[in-house]
């Protein structure tokens, strides 16, 4: 019995979504979403013991393969994530009426997807967490039935994923055919064996077509059309959930895949690494500057930090990857922020176009001010987290050496470029002047809830980006045993 | 050589059900032929002695998945009845497509030699493993199919 | 001196700056006690400082703690470097802020945004302050951009004006080109160095001091201060990134003074002579600093000419200031440089506050329209001669002194180094031209008759405003006696050793440029240039060599085009190798299908492309970069 | 032989569902053209796992055709919900997001 007990937090999760489907019955949404909250936060508090962050709570292994799971520092980090992120939207929906125990429901699926993915030792189990986040976010992104664009980024959403979830499985089944066998570290036991070909042209076949089905995921350039529809169409919470976890669990699972054991037997991954992280964060940073639409906008910036991401991939060095998954922990802190941000200046009237932003520093100086924290901190401008971020990222691909300084180059080039865009917002919000007619201060109650979670993300976003050592020892830590592993 | 004959023809055919899928006017129609390929399929696995899965094919895709489409078609019948499919052949798509499958299949036969030994596959053998090596997947799977329920539900409960 | 006592500096800046942020409206007027009381204390504290500073000459003390390390990486600290470069530089910005918010009590009075003023202002203090504490260059560079960030919405402060925001904006992205560069340098240093503390200043002079630099590695280290020097061109506004300072006089007059005079743009030099003891083994850099400082010099002067604007008058004095103080850098004299730094600031806050008096008198920043102010605003005006005369370089002022001191160091210099020479001979002919367009200004402003203002209004400004400035005009004339203190002498490396010669020469052009504008502007506008060469001379100095144009074109066809480019690339060309494809394979049949019409589709037609790229890189190219494959 | 034989069907299969995809209007049948390309690769698991004697790839076909079924019923309640919206399963109607 007690061998089940390292599930506790997918199991928590579990019993958080049928709890809501029994309130949503009940109709009482708060309730809802309230316990989702609480046990979201009890699994919390579990893996933050785990991972060794605050004392233990369960003595468990940290680490070690059991079946399909493999458990290690570096799941349980991205399940902090991943918990962060569905607690910050969940707490952002307590505010509006529209959201129901269904919701709760659906987002709790999400993140046992995600968190599954975490944990998968196993490629098949990876893809079934890939496809139970998936298929809750395409339901998630046509929430609002009413509407007709939610309608149609879901169904946009769901033909592009159906098509690269059938391409991650298709990759799948000629690495199986190669390797005989799913599991990633029954391969990682048999690296050194002979039986499996090193550099063989059908596993090169097989990592296209997954790199494809995950490219889509994180929305690396040539697959990414797909992130501006989507995240403008969907209702704001959820594009924060898309943006912030679901990204983050493509990027957890092309670090499961691609640097685990499998990079023995295919070492020449690098290049492609490298060409689509250039040419994805330039494509997000340039098509983010013509935007109109603040989603839009952030869909591309998100997809220019998918950009940067990559370059972690292409280096694969401790300090990069290290670096790599501090630019994602802090990409998604900033985007579940601005979304939830957008969300909430909705309520007072404030439309999605980036001009009804200006002179929103005279009405909400709060949100205005937390908006534009986060927005700087995604220019990277020292000394909140976004830079921090870069910094050690780019620090990664410069201390490689080689080709590799090209990549922080144009990290730390495009990183420029986009400080205009985002600058543009800031000069809005706080230089202009409102036009007339907009911001209409409807009379409601205050979005208490919101207002917590945009406080604590701004919290983590000043304090990480002034006290970084605590949180990138960390990373490091976790990216030195990574590498052990495989 | 027999088994070569066979599978042959029945990748043959398999290809024709599914350009008459593609190449069909009535939607009806296609969702047929796409439950004659499936079945197919299912046929391709009964010869290579898979017979479980075989008749998971046929019943799961073959029956199943079919009369699922069918109901999709059935339930938005008023557009079916004004429009028919036009049908043009789009080259550059083609030209596209082609370009990747002969890729996959030119590095195929760049690998040379495959593991040759057919054997048989029983349901034991394959529950077995299913529920030892693969009951993690297998309660994820539960878990995928309730949400996809709970999904499918709430998409087509009338908007109040 | 109990060091830890200088942490406290930038913090009271920044409690002034928390307290008005969150209570700002509600405090109104009373914000700016708070920012002055606040200012005050880190005033004395640096005249403690400096006063420490100046017993003991010798005294350089590093205090930092660590802040992050990267395994087998550099290890980040956070800390303050206090030298007499800090002492000086401190004592500056804390005494020409004080008086700044002493004089926005008077010339700020009852603005709309006010709290956001006071706050921004007390930000852009603390943050000034950090920099100069900075004991490394990573720790400097994000006080560097805190610094921009505050200038940007400093300039923009009247957002009113859509000049204000269009100067804020230009600032913005002229400045991130130089701080782009430093970066980059910065990245380069980092990991050339390897010191034990990254980027720590005093262990790169140790570093390089010790270590004997092959060819290539010296090359490698002139391409980092290279990089360096430009952030420090962004920032300091030298020739070809000067184009921002004159637009930025869009902001209040007292912002001019503080940040865009006295304070921000000198962080630039500040930086370089940091830099110093590394520049000394790359001539090169040097040999380019001194170039490019000297043409800026000469060049933003020629400019200053014509400008119809009392302000940007001063805008370009300072470019051109700023030119000669890069000028000794590259001469090698961080002293002399330091030491004009000084004489400037007092000299340029004065000039520019009393230009704010005018401005707050007449309503007006132009020139033609002022005329005959002598008689009504005795204070300013006597005041603002004090600073004309002392930026002129005419004894006993003390930019004479600092002036002097810089062409004397370039002429040591140019006796063995012919472009020396030249740069001597720019700088030389700089003391006339400036001479001329101060002078210029003053007459316009205070001589003649009255041109088109309410002169019933006209009155001297009040006691808050009037006090910085006598204060101010104490220091530009008396501040060469510093010079004197034999230990103020021994941090910088210099004395006042007076060359006659070259005093001579400065003393004798800048009374000539007097001279020809007492004869062209003290009875008012000259009526027309006499000569048609005069006249084109004329235009395109007024039109600044052209310099807006041709940035501006810059920005429209190259950056804007680049953005249409790739969306034109992404609609047609994309599309087109789609369609191209088609048309090498069967025919040229169907129109361009633009990915922007949001059909899925052309979606799965783009993810299909990229499938092939990756089948190509990964298959074909790949394998024959690395071996193995196929 | 046989085994590349049945390989190439596959990927002709994933290849004929592609351009299903890409070409059919109705959006029940891109669903069913989804379902083409999600078979051939099951397709290719069953391959594998016979010729390979390995039971996992039987398994994780098993689990593919489960989950296939499951996508197929979420993608229909969405047609259904945009049919009642837009009141057409035309797939080119769903342009009204983009750039």
């Amino acid at each position: 019995m007690t061998a089940y007990l390292v599930y506790t937090p997918e199991i928590l999760i579990m019993i958080s979504a049928l709890l809501a489907l029994l309130f949503d019955v009940l109709d009482s949404k708060k309730l809802a979403g309230g316990i989702a909250i609480i046990l979201n936060l009890v699994a919390l508090v579990i893996i933050l013991g785990w991972s060794g962050i605050t004392g233990s709570i369960l003595s468990l292994p940290q680490s070690g393969g059991h079946g399909l799971f493999y458990f290690s520092l570096f799941g349980y980090m991205f399940q902090i994530i991943f918990i962060i992120v569905t607690v910050s939207v969940e707490l952002t929906t307590l505010d509006f009426s529209e959201y129901n125990g269904i919701f709760y429901a659906l987002i709790e699926f999400a993140l046992t997807g995600m968190m599954i993915v975490a944990i998968s030792g196993d490629m098949v189990i990876l893809i079934l967490g890939l496809e139970l986040a998936g298929i809750s976010t395409y339901i998630l992104t046509g929430y609002i039935r009413k509407s007709e664009l939610s309608v149609e980024a879901a169904m946009k959403y769901y033909i592009i994923g159906s098509i690269s979830s059938s391409l991650t499985i298709f990759g799948l089944s000629i690495l199986y055919g190669v390797t005989g066998t799913t599991s990633l570290w029954l391969l990682n036991l048999h690296a050194g064996y002979s039986y499996i070909p090193k550099n063989n042209p059908l596993l090169y076949l097989g990592f296209s077509f997954i790199i494809a089905g995950l490219g889509f995921k994180i929305a690396m350039a040539p697959f990414h059309m797909w992130a501006p529809d989507v995240y403008q169409g969907a209702p704001s919470p959820v594009s924060a959930f898309l943006a912030a976890g679901s990204k983050t669990m493509g990027f957890m699972a092309m670090f499961i895949i691609f640097l685990s054991a499998i990079f023995y037997f295919a070492p020449n991954l690098s290049l492609l690494f490298g060409f689509f992280a250039i040419l994805t964060m330039t494509t997000g940073n340039i098509l983010a500057i013509k935007q109109r639409n603040i989603k839009r906008m952030l869909a591309y910036s998100s997809i220019a930090n998918a950009g940067y991401i990559l370059i972690a991939f292409s280096v694969d060095t401790p300090l990069a990857v290290a670096g790599g998954m501090f630019q994602i922990f802090s990409h998604a802190i900033m985007k579940v922020g601005a979304f939830i941000v957008v969300a909430v200046v909705s309520v007072f009237g404030v439309g999605e176009s980036i001009t009804d932003y200006k002179g929103l520093a005279k009405e909400h100086s709060l949100l205005a001010l937390s908006f534009a924290i986060m927005l700087l901190s995604l220019a990277g401008v020292p000394p909140l987290m976004g830079f921090m971020s870069k910094f050690v990222l780019f620090s990664g691909a410069v201390q490689a050496g080689g080709w590799y300084i090209l990549l922080a180059i144009a990290g730390v080039l495009n990183s420029a470029l986009s400080l205009y865009y985002y600058a543009r917002i800031v000069k809005y919000m706080y230089i202009d002047n409102p036009e007339p007619g907009k911001h209409k201060n409807k009379k409601i109650s205050m979005p208490i809830y919101s207002y917590i979670s945009i406080f604590v993300l701004v919290v983590i976003i000043v304090a990480v980006g002034i006290y970084p050592s605590p949180i990138i020892g960390y990373f490091i830590h976790i990216a030195s045993q990574y590498m052990v592993w495989r | 050589m027999f088994l070569t004959v066979i599978l042959l023809a029945l990748s043959f055919l398999a290809i024709i059900f599914a350009i008459g899928m593609l190449y069909s006017r009535e939607i009806v129609h296609a969702v047929i032929y796409i439950a004659g390929l499936f079945i197919i399929l299912g046929l391709i696995y009964f010869m290579l002695d898979n017979t479980f899965l075989g008749a998971v094919q046929i019943l799961i895709y073959g029956g199943a998945v079919t009369v699922l489409l069918m109901f999709g078609v059935m339930l938005t019948k008023r557009e079916i009845m004004d429009k028919k499919e036009s049908i043009t052949t789009e080259y550059e798509y083609v030209v596209l497509i082609a370009l990747t499958i002969s890729i996959y299949i030119g590095t195929l036969f760049t690998v040379s030699s495959y593991p040759l030994s057919i054997y048989y596959m029983s349901m034991y053998t394959l529950s077995t493993v299913l529920f030892n090596s693969f009951i993690g997947a297998f309660v994820v799977m539960g878990v995928i199919i309730m949400s996809s329920i709970i999904g499918a539900i709430y998409m087509v409960k009338e908007v109040e | 001196m109990d060091t830890l006592l200088f942490v406290l500096i930038p913090v009271f800046p920044i409690i002034a700056f928390l307290v008005i942020a969150f209570l700002g409206n509600s405090m109104k007027e009373s914000g700016g006690y708070v920012a002055l009381v606040m200012e005050l204390i880190s005033f004395i504290i640096s005249i403690y400082m400096f006063v420490g500073v100046l017993t003991v000459p010798s005294y350089s003390v590093d205090k930092y703690m660590i802040w992050f390390s990267l395994s087998h990486g550099p290890t980040f600290e956070i800390g303050m470097l206090i030298d007499g470069f800090t002492a000086i530089m401190i004592f500056i910005v804390n005494l020409v802020g004080f008086l700044v918010i002493l004089y926005s009590l008077g010339y700020m009075h009852a603005d709309p945004g006010l709290a956001r003023y006071y706050a921004e202002i007390s930000l852009f203090i603390a943050v000034m302050n950090g920099l100069v504490l900075s004991d490394n260059l990573f720790e400097l560079f994000i006080f560097w951009e805190l610094v921009g960030l505050c200038s940007y919405l400093l300039i923009g402060f009247w957002y009113r004006k859509p000049e204000a925001a269009k100067a804020a904006k230009k600032a913005f992205l002229v400045t991130r080109v130089g701080d782009v560069m430093l970066l980059f340098g910065m990245i380069i240093l980092l990991y050339q160095s390897h010191t034990p503390l990254a980027l720590n200043f005093n262990q790169l002079y140790s570093w390089a001091a010790t270590s004997k630099f092959s060819s290539a590695e010296l090359t490698t280290l002139t391409a980092a201060t290279f990089l360096v020097f430009g952030g420090a061109m962004g920032k300091s506004a030298q020739f070809p990134l000067h184009v921002w300072l004159p637009d930025a006089m869009e902001g209040p007059t007292t912002v001019s003074a503080l940040i865009h005079a006295a304070t921000m743009v000198k962080a630039g030099v500040f930086l370089i002579v940091r830099m110093m003891p590394l520049l000394q083994y790359t001539p090169a850099t040097e040999l380019i600093i001194a170039v490019i400082g000297g043409f800026t010099a000469f060049f933003a002067a020629t400019m200053g000419l014509v400008a119809p604007d009392i302000k940007r008058v001063l805008a370009y004095s300072t470019i051109s200031q700023l030119g000669y103080m890069f000028l000794a850098l590259g001469a090698g004299s961080a002293g002399a440089a330091m030491y004009h730094l000084m004489s400037h600031a007092f000299f340029k806050a004065l000039l520019f506050l009393a230009a704010g008096s005018v401005i707050h008198a007449v309503n007006t920043q132009d020139l033609h329209k002022m005329g005959g102010l002598f008689t009504k605003m005795k204070i300013t005006a006597v005041t603002m001669l004090i600073g004309g005369l002392s930026l002129s370089g005419i004894p006993p002022f003390s930019g004479f002194f600092s002036k002097d001191l810089i062409l004397d160091v370039v002429l040591q210099k140019g006796l063995n180094n012919p472009v020396y020479m030249v740069l001597y001979i720019l700088a030389v002919l700089t003391v006339l031209l400036t001479a001329f367009y101060m002078f210029r200004l003053w007459f316009l402003a205070f001589m003649g008759k009255p041109r088109g203002y309410d002169e019933k209004h006209v009155h001297e400004s009040p006691g808050v405003m009037v006090v910085p400035l006598i204060i101010l005009a104490i220091f530009a004339t008396f501040s060469w006696m510093f010079l004197l203190l034999p230990s103020f002498s021994q941090i910088l490396g210099i004395s006042l050793s007076l060359n006659i010669p070259t005093m001579l020469i400065g003393v004798s052009l800048g009374l000539v440029g007097i001279y020809v504008s007492y004869m062209l502007y003290s009875a008012g506008i000259p009526k027309k240039f006499t000569s048609v060469v005069m006249k084109q001379i004329h235009n395109i100095l007024y039109r600044k060599y052209w310099f807006d144009e041709v940035y501006g074109a810059f920005s429209i066809y190259i950056i804007y085009g680049f953005a249409k480019l790739v969306s034109m690339f992404d609609k047609y060309i994309i599309d087109g190798v789609i369609d191209g494809i088609a048309a090498g394979g069967v025919m040229l049949s169907s129109s361009l299908y633009p990915i922007g019409k949001g059909l899925v589709k052309n979606y799965v037609t783009l993810i299909i492309s990229g499938l092939i790229i990756t089948f190509i890189l990964l298959i074909y190219v790949s394998p024959f970069l690395y071996g193995g494959g196929i | 032989m046989n085994e590349v034989v049945l390989l190439s069907l596959s990927g002709i299969l994933l290849g004929l569902g592609l351009y299903g995809v890409l070409t059919k209007k109705n959006i029940i049948l891109t669903i069913a053209s989804i379902e083409i390309m999600i078979n051939s690769a099951i397709f290719n698991f069953i391959i594998f796992s016979s010729y390979n004697n390995n039971p996992a790839g039987d398994v994780v076909a098993l689990f593919f055709i489960a989950l296939a079924a499951s996508e197929v019923a979420v993608g229909l309640a969405l047609a259904l919900m945009m049919f009642r919206i837009k009141k057409t399963l035309n797939i080119d109607v769903m342009n009204s997001l983009r750039w």
